[in-house]
């Protein structure tokens, strides 16, 4: 080229020189919104970041992330109730997430190929004593092994597990399942000592000199109720029918069993019942939306033929039928009696009303405040009103889940690793709730929900073979794929390709994105079409 | 094994989206990206233009692996990137006259043709040439159409914002009924644009029977970018009709010039197709389909549509024009990649006898 | 080589022997010819790497000549009239990009009434259009003047207007002498663009230039039609040892030693007007004819020292401003600011009205018996067609000869 | 300088024939010029061309107005058209016509010197030799053969140039009988 013309003729990309960014009066801003599925997990999941790992079928990655928060991914992924599911957003598109499933997949994909959990990269030489071996102690146990510390677990079972082992029935959760997840904590030094119940937790402590004790010791004890009875008829609780059939694999038992309560312990009693050849009815006092069973289990149960007698108690016992009162629910949904009767036969009846804490030890402790039959914990810092004892799971809560648990033994870990450390626990600040109303719906693929196979009804009566089986790498993948990254960005682009004056910096894979302020003009078209609602448009100061 | 698995969470709504292969993103998501038109151009915040512009050039470059030269109309796109002494193009570009992009496109492509044939090179660069609706569709009509009958080598793309917006929003033939310019004012009792006024200039280039005619829209970039560069691989006259929104013009907000695209689509207001030798080849169905109202309330132009005071019978009558365009172009249906579409304009006409 | 050709043929072999890379063509009458001819060069392929467009209007074919000029190739069209109006938006724009396109006018008036024939309203209607504007008096003039306009109009960087008059010249049947490819092709060099538009550079044309730096622009532009007097002569002065011609150039002067009286012509007439001086120069009647060439760029100072004390001079003009009078006597009156020297324009030749021996011969006789007593005279006026109107409405009625301008301005008042 | 006026009508090729003529001039190393009246005839409208031959460069460019030579080609202009207007009294006219001179222009006959005034049956000839009713060739050459300024060789060259191949030999054949027509007479 030789000369060019003046002013008529201009050279490429000289506008660089003029930035638009003074017009703005508006800014873009990433925000970092708090996930309902991670708000919603008791054990304080990361969902969102494990699935998206998933998602790329990186499957260690994802495993890793999840175990931060949860040691027993292939346990949850079975028994969890996975209320997360019920909060996630994808819910108002078509169908939530398969979070549990995946959980399980990524649970499982560890366990073949053999994935375990870093050793401490130092050791602190302090020594924590566990009381209890449960979904709580294990959770803790293991939390604080990774933070270097010793930890000795002392549990009165022959095996380790707790409620997962004695409550929960082989047909939801295979044993050799529980065991390899307890075994790949022991692995990293976690000592279980098994068929010994601690007396004096005090002396315990000072004998073995540990600096911190958290009790785990759950909830082990069937409430018992008082009903009228000829000597005859047999009536057991329900956690030694689980127990009975855990260690021997059977039970003498009548034929027809009434399983008198509503809870989730029922339905796994009378499913427990059924695969042993009884023919189980549940009794309960309120009627089925007022049960507090998990739905699943409860429609599982139906389709293997246990029938239920709602609205009904049992007034008397006899030898082979029981005298049933039915009750009426008032405005607030408490059952009344009617005073009307009738009969249904029955050989045995099984309680399954509750569970209550064993007492007996802890109420020793000088100067442990109780509430009820639980321990009364400081919600922050997780410690009892005993200095250097602390508490998680069914004993200190009412809210008696196995997530809840592990979740209570994860905070409860952590602040006695800020105890030793000589620091007061706090937990971590909440980010604000990733809405729905906050989100672009319409750039998300319509995307079926992938459901899990199950043993069909007909065969699992007389089997404790697990009913559900786990998604195929490609429907875990493609589930994890349906998650929507609510308020996190997903790296689609967006934002990046709709900005009308190329003002947005791509980081490159991973990294994210930039504003370019020296050209963003503020027109906030980024965040608008941004589906995941991570750009927000705030006032410039002016 | 990955691969595979076909969804990803926005699959191709979007962009790019991480988890796609590269080759199955959008340039736009790619970070060496040609950016044709880059930062530091005056248009307005949000402009749909601007947008359209860098999708359509950017997708043709990398078709052509960087062999375009460009012809600018008079008009918004024209003023606002390149006002002396700035430039906002990275690619040779040429502006003249108001009405005359499609012949100074054609006099460019023959020199090009007859450059190459000089320098003994195999391919000549290609040519673009672009106008707004009224460029295009008005004053520029008979030139374009002279381009179109020699069936001269040369893209021409009419960025249509649907009315005059560089000289303050007059009507132009695009201008859809009912709107507001300035121009066709809400007052009156037939208040904005006339009925059955204006032309369906998509439809004229097909039936000039030239390789290759498409409709697109900054709301679906994926359309957009497959249609740009499939009519890079034509040789001969080709038209491609971008709904590009005016957030001036319309009256809307800054940040809903994609929205108002995608409910232009999804209404059946815009039509989204493509047609190869004057035969309509494929359709884009709507997604989820809108009320013609969700489309309306956007823009203020249509307020009179959309207040209390609002005519239901004009919304009605916009929303039959919808609904005719779903017929004609089987925007909602699978079979109709057949139709022989009708300009909206005949039924306007029909309807107001 | 000598051809007893027609005119628009030896343009068009002119214009093929420029080599130019991409010719476009609308019909419009006298210019059909021209276009025709290069169009079949074309397709016999006696023009080689040539696109030749049949553009759908005037506006497209100037239209498609920016575009190939921009774009770097030689660039050539043809029109003339209402076709030359049709083009004016973007001849204005071709000059303003600079781009050196060379364009016939086969002048022609301009309607309405419409009127097929010759004169120079066209042309001179695009007298600020920035164009270089160059009249040519015969076929071989136009011939030779093409050729020469190609190397201005790129040595200028400014496009040329090669004025030819409608089937006076375009349609008549002469003596030519073409030069050869290989002379032409030494004198004209494979076209070298100072910038256009390519991949390998990009650059932005035609970029909107407001307050800040128009004024500026304009007078660069204006400094190129200053430098395009000089190249004019220079191009021509190379043109012409080459080839022998006597073509081109600013102006031409014949018989201007004395002269009692100068006329200043432009175009086809210029011819006629020589033989008649001849005659009348035996009367013992002397005088001058300046042939001006360049119209744009107007040659002031050349033109001043043309008619040098010379004390009367005519313009006779084929074209005048409505509401106002002549077109070139102004111009020479500039010329000739502040010397002794009477400027008068005699209108003649519209709408092809012929111009005979014998009009020049009535004007030089009214000139020098000073009956031209104003600066705006009609001379060749037929008063019987005029009053077969004015006498019928208003009953205003003309003496026959030359009609002044005070003659309309009283008929009017009356 | 000669000056040639051609009367015809349009169809008949009296431009062409103008410009033939000055071709053949051209051959012989004359100076030449012709051109038609401009205007958009159409077929059948009375049509009239002009040409000049001259030694020297010919610079007008001015209508013929006073014709020393004036070619008819179609004697069905004679009623309508001054075709003879503005003829030099010594000058010469050629109609097209198989009649004697004095049957077809009585008047002209007695204002031109005799032996000025000629007829020739060039369409007859025409439609023998070519099959149209072109009468140029024939025309030219009658020209040729009164005025002696061209060579009937020229006008033949000239239509063969022109028209390669049958209809330049049928133009030329047809030029020859008009010629030795005018010469016989």
């Amino acid at each position: 080229m030789k000369k060019k013309a003046f002013a008529v003729t201009l050279d490429p990309a000289t506008s660089l020189s003029n930035h638009t960014g003074s017009w703005r009066t508006l800014r873009p801003v990433n925000v970092f919104k708090l996930p309902p599925c991670n708000n919603q997990c008791p054990a304080g999941e990361n969902i969102q970041q494990w699935l998206y790992y998933a998602g790329e079928g990186d499957y260690e990655h994802a495993w890793r992330v999840l175990t931060e928060e949860n040691p027993l991914p292939a346990c949850m992924g079975r028994v969890c109730y996975h209320t997360c599911e019920g909060k996630c957003n994808r819910g108002f598109l078509d169908e939530s997430v398969g979070i549990n499933s995946v959980e399980r997949f990524l649970g499982d994909y560890a366990l073949e190929h053999n994935l375990g959990f870093k050793m401490p990269s130092r050791e602190t030489g302090k020594k924590v004593l566990i009381i209890g071996s449960g979904p709580a102690g294990l959770s803790a146990a293991y939390q604080l092994r990774r933070f270097g510390h010793k930890v000795h677990i002392v549990e009165m079972g022959q095996e380790p597990g707790g409620m997962m082992r004695y409550g929960i029935p082989v047909y939801r959760l295979p044993r050799n399942i529980l065991d390899a997840e307890i075994k790949r904590i022991t692995d990293m030094g976690v000592e279980i000592e098994c068929g010994r119940k601690v007396e004096n937790i005090e002396a315990e402590k000072k004998s073995g000199n540990y600096d911190a004790v958290i009790l785990c010791l759950g909830a082990s004890i069937s409430t018992n109720v008082d009903i009228p009875q000829g000597d005859t008829t047999s009536i057991l609780n329900a956690l030694n029918v689980l127990g009975e059939i855990e260690t021997r694999g059977d039970i003498q038992i009548a034929r027809r069993v009434a399983v008198y309560g509503g809870g989730n312990t029922a339905v796994d009693v009378a499913r427990s019942l059924r695969r042993i050849g009884a023919e189980p009815i549940i009794v309960y006092r309120r009627n089925r939306d007022k049960m507090p069973a998990n739905e699943e289990e409860m429609d599982a149960a139906i389709e293997e033929g246990i029938q239920v007698k709602w609205l009904s108690t049992i007034a008397e016992a006899r030898k082979d039928s029981l005298k049933i009162e039915k009750m009426v629910l008032d405005e607030n949904g408490k059952p009344k009696p009617t005073g009307e009767y009738e009969e249904l036969p029955a050989d045995a009846v099984v309680l399954a009303i509750g569970q209550n804490v064993d007492t007996s030890v802890i109420s020793k402790i000088s100067g442990l405040n109780m509430e009820k039959d639980s321990v009364v914990i400081d919600n922050e810092t997780m410690m009892t009103s005993v200095d250097g004892i602390f508490a998680a799971g069914d004993c200190a809560s009412t809210d008696r889940t196995v997530t809840r648990a592990i979740g209570m033994g994860k905070h409860a870990a952590r602040s006695v690793n800020a105890y030793l450390n000589g620091r007061a626990y706090k937990k971590a600040e909440k980010h604000e709730i990733a809405k729905f109303e906050d989100m672009h719906p319409w750039y998300y693929t319509d995307a079926p929900k992938q459901i899990r196979e199950e043993l069909e009804a007909a065969r699992r009566c007389g089997t404790f073979d697990e009913v559900q089986k786990g998604l195929t790498e490609e429907n875990a993948v493609f589930e994890a794929r349906r998650c929507l990254s609510c308020g996190n960005c997903m790296e689609c682009d967006n934002c990046y390709g709709v900005c009308p004056d190329s003002a947005i910096i791509k980081l490159g894979a991973g990294k994210g994105y930039e504003f370019n302020y020296d050209y963003c003009k503020g027109c906030g078209v980024c965040a608008q079409e941004c589906p995941c609602g991570h750009i927000k448009m705030v006032p410039e100061q002016i | 094994m990955l691969e595979k698995i076909k969804f990803y969470q926005t699959g191709s709504n979007t962009v790019g989206n991480r988890m796609l292969n590269p080759a199955m993103r959008t340039i736009q998501a790619s970070e060496d990206r040609p950016n044709s038109l880059i930062s530091g151009h005056r248009a307005c915040q949000g402009c749909g233009e601007a947008l359209g512009a860098r999708y359509a050039i950017d997708a043709a470059m990398k078709a052509t692996n960087g062999q375009i030269m460009l012809v600018n109309a008079t008009g918004c796109l024209e003023v606002f990137s390149t006002p002396y002494p700035e430039s906002a193009w990275q690619i040779p570009w040429i502006h003249s006259l108001f009405g005359n992009a499609a012949s100074v496109g054609s006099g460019l492509a023959a020199a090009a043709r007859i450059l190459a044939k000089k320098h003994g090179q195999e391919n000549a660069p290609r040519i673009i040439a672009q106008g707004g609706d009224g460029g295009t569709t008005d004053i520029g009509f008979g030139p374009l159409s002279g381009m179109f009958e020699r069936n001269d080598d040369v893209l021409y793309i009419c960025y249509d914002n649907e009315a005059y917006m560089n000289t303050g929003v007059q009507r132009s033939s695009a201008t859809p009924p009912a709107a507001r310019t300035a121009t066709t004012q809400l007052v009156g009792d037939a208040p904005g644009a006339d009925w059955g006024k204006g032309k369906d200039v998509p439809l004229i280039a097909m039936a000039h029977g030239i390789p290759y005619v498409a409709t697109a829209t900054v709301a679906d970039l994926r359309d957009l970018e497959n249609k740009v560069t499939k009519a890079m691989s034509f040789h001969g006259a080709r038209y491609i009709q971008i709904l590009v929104p005016c957030p001036l013009g319309w009256g809307l907000n800054s940040s809903s010039t994609v929205t108002a695209a995608r409910l232009a689509m999804e209404t059946g207001f815009f039509p989204v197709y493509e047609a190869e030798y004057g035969k309509v080849t494929s359709v884009r169905k709507i997604r989820q389909k809108q009320p013609v109202l969700n489309y309306l309330k956007l823009q203020r132009r249509y307020a009179h549509l959309t207040g209390k005071k609002a005519d239901p019978n004009v919304v009605a009558r916009l929303q039959a024009m919808c609904d005719q365009n779903i017929k004609n172009f089987g925007l909602l249906d699978d079979d109709n990649t057949e139709a022989a579409p009708v300009a909206i304009q005949a039924f306007e006409r029909n309807q107001s006898v | 080589m000598l051809k007893q050709i027609e005119g628009s043929l030896g343009v068009a072999e002119a214009v093929a022997l420029c080599r130019p890379g991409v010719v476009c063509a609308y019909p419009i009458s006298p210019q059909t010819h021209i276009v025709e001819n290069v169009g079949k060069f074309v397709k016999t392929g006696t023009l080689k790497d040539c696109d030749f467009l049949n553009v759908e209007s005037e506006f497209s074919a100037m239209s498609v000549a920016i575009g190939s000029s921009a774009g770097g190739a030689r660039t050539y069209t043809a029109t003339a009239s209402q076709g030359l109006l049709f083009m004016v938006e973007g001849i204005y724009s071709a000059s303003g990009l600079g781009l050196p396109i060379v364009m016939t006018v086969a002048s022609r008036a301009i309607g309405g009434p419409i009127n097929i024939w010759n004169d120079h309203s066209d042309s001179l209607s695009q007298r600020d259009s920035g164009w270089l504007q160059l009249f040519c008096e015969s076929n071989q003039d136009a011939v030779d003047t093409h050729i020469m306009a190609f190397k201005i109009a790129e040595t200028v960087g400014l496009p040329v207007m090669v004025c030819m008059d409608g089937f006076v010249l375009t349609h008549a049947f002469e003596r030519l002498d073409i030069p050869s490819q290989e002379v032409v092709d030494k004198f004209l060099k494979e076209y070298e663009p100072n910038e256009y538009l390519n991949t390998s550079e990009p650059i932005s044309m035609g970029a909107m230039v407001g307050p800040e730096a128009f004024t500026e622009v304009r007078i660069l532009q204006q400094r190129k039609m200053a430098r395009a007097l000089k190249v004019i002569e220079d191009v021509t002065k190379e043109y012409r040892e080459l080839t022998g011609s006597k073509s081109g150039g600013l102006l031409d002067c014949y018989n201007c030693e004395n002269a009692d009286l100068k006329l200043i012509i432009l175009g086809s007439s210029v011819g006629t007007a020589k033989d008649e001086i001849d005659r009348l120069k035996k009367e013992g009647i002397n005088v001058g004819i300046i042939s001006l060439k360049s119209f744009r760029p107007f040659p002031y100072a050349k033109l001043a020292e043309a008619i040098g004390d010379t004390k009367q001079v005519i313009c006779l003009e084929r074209a005048f401003s409505f509401g106002g009078r002549g077109i070139i006597c102004p111009e020479v009156k500039r010329a000739m600011e502040g010397k002794n020297c009477d400027i008068k324009t005699v209108v003649a030749g519209l709408g092809g009205r012929a111009i005979y021996g014998t009009t020049i011969n009535g004007i030089v006789k009214n000139a020098l018996d000073g009956k031209f007593t104003e600066e705006f005279t009609f001379f060749d006026v037929d008063a019987s067609v005029l009053n077969s109107y004015t006498q019928k409405t208003e009953g205003v009625s003309f003496p026959n000869g030359p009609i002044c301008q005070s003659q309309i301005d009283n008929s009017v008042n009356m | 300088m000669l000056q040639i006026r051609l009367h015809g009508r349009g169809g008949q090729g009296v431009v062409t024939a103008a410009e033939m003529l000055t071709l053949a001039a051209f051959y012989e190393g004359h100076h030449a010029q012709a051109f038609p009246s401009f205007g958009s005839e159409r077929t059948g409208a009375p049509v009239v061309a002009y040409a000049r031959i001259d030694d020297k460069e010919i610079r007008t460019h001015e209508p013929i107005s006073k014709p020393g030579v004036v070619l008819v080609q179609d004697k069905t202009l004679l009623g309508s058209v001054d075709v003879f207007g503005g003829l030099d009294p010594n000058g010469f006219a050629i109609i097209n016509s198989k009649d004697d001179p004095e049957i077809v222009v009585p008047e002209l006959c007695k204002f031109l010197p005799k032996g000025h005034v000629f007829t020739v049956p060039a369409t007859d000839f025409a439609m023998q030799k070519i099959g149209k009713p072109l009468p140029g060739a024939p025309m030219l050459s009658a020209l040729a053969a009164v005025t002696d300024i061209l060579k009937l060789e020229s006008v033949q060259k000239a239509f063969q140039e022109r028209y390669p191949g049958k209809v330049g030999d049928a133009n030329a054949e047809t030029a020859a009988l008009a010629y030795n027509y005018i010469k016989g007479v």
